[in-house]
């Protein structure tokens, strides 16, 4: 059953240096705030974990959080570059990143294979593309009844997924709608899972297009009003798309992007979003 | 009106290319913007499918994002990311596949990974996302990139999407379903491959362009089709849609 | 684009005689009228495909239209023996059947192949049974990265899918909810699809825990009020449990069978539900 | 009410056995009965998963088939087939699965396929459903079936789902990750597998059965528990919610 939590313990009780950590949330419901208290419980050596790094990474990234990048798509989306990230892999700044990349179709495979308990997953991808010889984690597999060559993915089993979500209930129950992105199979592909959620609810009243976490599938749950911000929470929030916009000249400096870490992670007390 | 930017003319082109009824897997940006305009003008039946999990967006405005909430309010379906590539791309259900790119090559190979060595980039680029697997499995594949000689390499950095391989017969041996780009539509003009080798030439130059232009962008020996043609210029009502949309977002 | 048809041309336009044909529903929303059209047209030497063939394969082969059932979990649900599979299993009563049996994981996991473009699917499962000895679409595959052995099942693609669901837009969009079983998997990957809905509406209003099938993805929509009987369709109509008591009776005796067939199907213009 | 029939006592015996709190795959039938009984009186929180794809069903009649309406309608979530046998099973999610047989042996290898030969079968059965599975995934399964000679046979005909193989050691070589059968609750008693040996050993009666009953309704030479009890009788309170259930029906 799903204990809820304050953000700041979730991530203490969840989040360890050296972890393999996915956050998701396919540009809608990203775990902003969960990222921005990984930076400032200052997680080292996190093998970060995300089809797309979007801003979150860029800022997790850019504080030194990361060794290593699991990723398939690593722009600002509808703006451009993610400067942290680029920085890191172009100039090792703040330190080097190591990277495992992959398509969109093969690391959403990847939690589909985790979620399902099964070491790898088999898809039609790859093929003449220079990333299998980059990628360790893509290979061939033949089917057993046809002898086609098909590309096989290793599974994605994080130590700790997290992601942002409408509502709970008093028990811990996750119910989430709209863009729904991996979010389901990232957390079940996980060993321990957080999310964080808009609001606790007396009931989950049903919604078109919801689908329900249930409590004993989750490990916390921690009330972050906003926590998506700047990305959104249908029903909840519209995207920012100024603060993306805006992420662009903040994260493109180093120095820049040191003053936003400061006056808006590390001197905020975690308590707000 | 009738004055119009590269930019303009190269969106028009490509709202053009999409055929009334077809399914089309649409990459944000460049695409984005030219799948809705042609939905908006000639093509109101047009189906809009976005990675993000949305079967059968109509968005009033282009969306910010590939994620924008209004392509899963208007769309028929919502459904998850592993799903829209599983049950959706990879059989071969969606008419066309309609993609940018940083870096592109005599065959129509797509970069969107790196310029320079992998492991020491020059520029690191976003990634493949979808790419791959929408050049690989959508019926074909439309190309809308700006032509300049950086980005029209006779080959690219990194082969992040397969578009004809090495040539005529690579996608085949490959095992890639369908039959890869079969239009790309710049800001110069549009290129299609040959029918027989498979390279890119030139077929279309917009208005007020030369050859001499869109070879000096092009960073391979072009070849031009004998059938060069000239796009007709945007109608007013396709300027003014293209604004309007543009307006609104 | 789904064309809207009457039930009898839609089965007539779309199921072949030697066809693979799956009519799916996991005891909700059985397309059992369709089934008896199928009869009626006097199919012959189909393949039937169903993880529970029910009530309504019983009938099928019963009819003697059937020369072979791929399936994982054959009774009558709740009551007992689906007799005229046993008569045909048995004593090869009208005729013999050969058999193709799974698991449930494993059709389900068929049908998800199909739908996936993929030759087959892998999971945990038949290990140590008897069943992988006597079903040729069972096998194995290794794990390219950990060497593990795991089962490969084939993929199912169905000729023509029949599913029965609550209802489609003028347009042919289809929508259903409540327990979804396999529907949209068997639609997608069948090579042609015929939905029965329970009525035509002007809009498809969400629905909690609906999906829907976009028009572009199905061949022909039927409307066929009550087309589940004696199965539900949620939201029109409950599971009646009393007719699946009478059938144990009816379907117990070749000649009342018989009675049956020629009272309640080719007496039947087929215009009834 | 101090009369009860051998259904009842085995039915009540089942029930008991589920921990309150534990997330349990049901199959349809005795399991399903025993089940809703647990839930409604010592196990308010026992999670009930169905293979019709409800996680969470909170039913307050029996369900008449795995797929009665009111499973999806009371559950936490309603879910496709592929994805309660994929994403819940599959990974070892769920404590107890808990199954029917027509054939058990001595190992407590389950067969619901055919009596006598695959090919030429004496009685065709209905077949294997989700119990192969449940049997390998679940991290314990409780196999209820009603005891007879018949039922219960030294080597089953066709091994639909795997108990204990041919004994200690077999589910570790077959990869199967549950423990398999951990208690058999029978209409006469429950037995479990020799700690050792994991041949099925009667470890406990139900009142007024004796054991020379017991071994006269197994078709191998049972071997009996040196820790045999008693089964303590139905309750009043057992009693009148199984009998309430059921009338609810």
């Amino acid at each position: 059953m799903a204990e809820i939590v304050s953000l700041a313990d979730g991530i203490a009780e969840l989040v360890r240096d050296g972890d393999v950590v996915a956050l998701e949330g396919f540009t809608h419901l990203i775990p902003m705030a969960a990222g921005r208290e990984i930076i400032r419980q200052g997680r080292r050596e996190l093998t970060l974990v995300r089809m797309t790094p979007d801003l979150v990474y860029d800022q997790l990234i850019g504080a030194g959080c990361a060794r290593k990048l699991v990723f398939s798509w690593g722009g600002n989306p509808g703006v451009g570059s993610l400067h942290r990230f680029r920085d890191a892999v172009e100039h090792a700044w703040p330190r080097a990143l190591e990277l495992e990349e992959h398509s969109h179709a093969g690391m959403a495979n990847r939690y589909v294979a985790g979620a399902s308990g099964l070491p790898f997953a088999v898809l039609r991808g790859y093929s003449g593309t220079d990333l299998g010889a980059v990628t360790p984690t893509i290979r061939s597999v033949d089917c057993p009844f046809t002898g086609e060559r098909l590309a096989a993915v290793a599974a994605l089993n994080p130590d700790v997924t997290v992601v942002h979500a409408q509502r709970a209930d008093r028990r811990g129950n996750v119910q989430l709608w709209g863009l729904l992105g991996v979010q389901k199979e990232a957390v079940l592909a996980a060993r321990r899972s957080l999310v964080t959620v808009e609001e606790v609810v007396a009931e989950l009243s049903p919604v078109p297009g919801a689908v329900v976490l249930p409590s004993w599938a989750v490990d916390r749950v921690a009330v972050v009003p906003g926590g998506a911000h700047p990305s959104y929470a249908q029903g909840y929030s519209e995207r920012d798309n100024q603060w993306y916009q805006d992420w662009d000249a903040i994260s493109r400096d180093r120095e820049r992007f040191g003053e936003w870490l400061r006056d808006n992670v590390f001197a905020d007390s975690g308590s707000l979003a | 009106m009738s004055e119009y930017s590269a930019d303009e003319m190269m969106t028009v082109a490509a709202a053009r290319a999409l055929r009334d009824g077809i399914r089309c897997f649409v990459g944000i940006g460049l695409p984005s913007t030219a799948a809705n305009l042609a939905r908006l003008t000639h093509a109101p039946e047009l189906v809009l499918i976005y990675e993000s999990g949305t079967l059968g967006s109509k968005p009033d405005r282009l969306p910010a994002s590939i994620g924008d909430g209004i392509l899963g309010e208007t769309a028929d379906a919502v459904i998850s990311v592993p799903e829209v590539f599983n049950y959706w791309l990879q059989p071969g259900r969606i008419d066309v596949g309609f993609l940018g790119a940083a870096q592109l090559d005599r065959f129509a190979n797509i970069n969107t990974t790196v310029v320079g060595d992998y492991h020491q980039p020059k520029v690191r680029l976003p990634g493949a996302g979808g790419a791959p697997e929408i050049a690989a499995s959508c019926r074909e594949v439309f190309v809308v990139v700006r032509q300049n000689s950086r980005s029209f390499v006779e080959r690219v950095d990194f082969v992040t999407s397969v578009g004809h391989g090495s040539g005529a017969g690579d996608r085949e041996r490959l095992g890639l379903r369908g039959a890869g780009p079969t239009t790309v539509i710049t800001d110069l003009g549009v290129l299609r491959p040959d029918a027989e080798t498979r390279e890119l030439t030139l077929t279309q130059v917009h208005p007020g362009i030369s050859v001499q232009q869109v070879r000096a962008a092009t960073g391979w020996e072009l070849r031009v089709s004998p059938e060069l043609s000239e796009t007709p210029a945007p109608t007013v009502a396709e300027l003014t849609m293209l604004r309007d949309l543009k307006g609104r977002s």
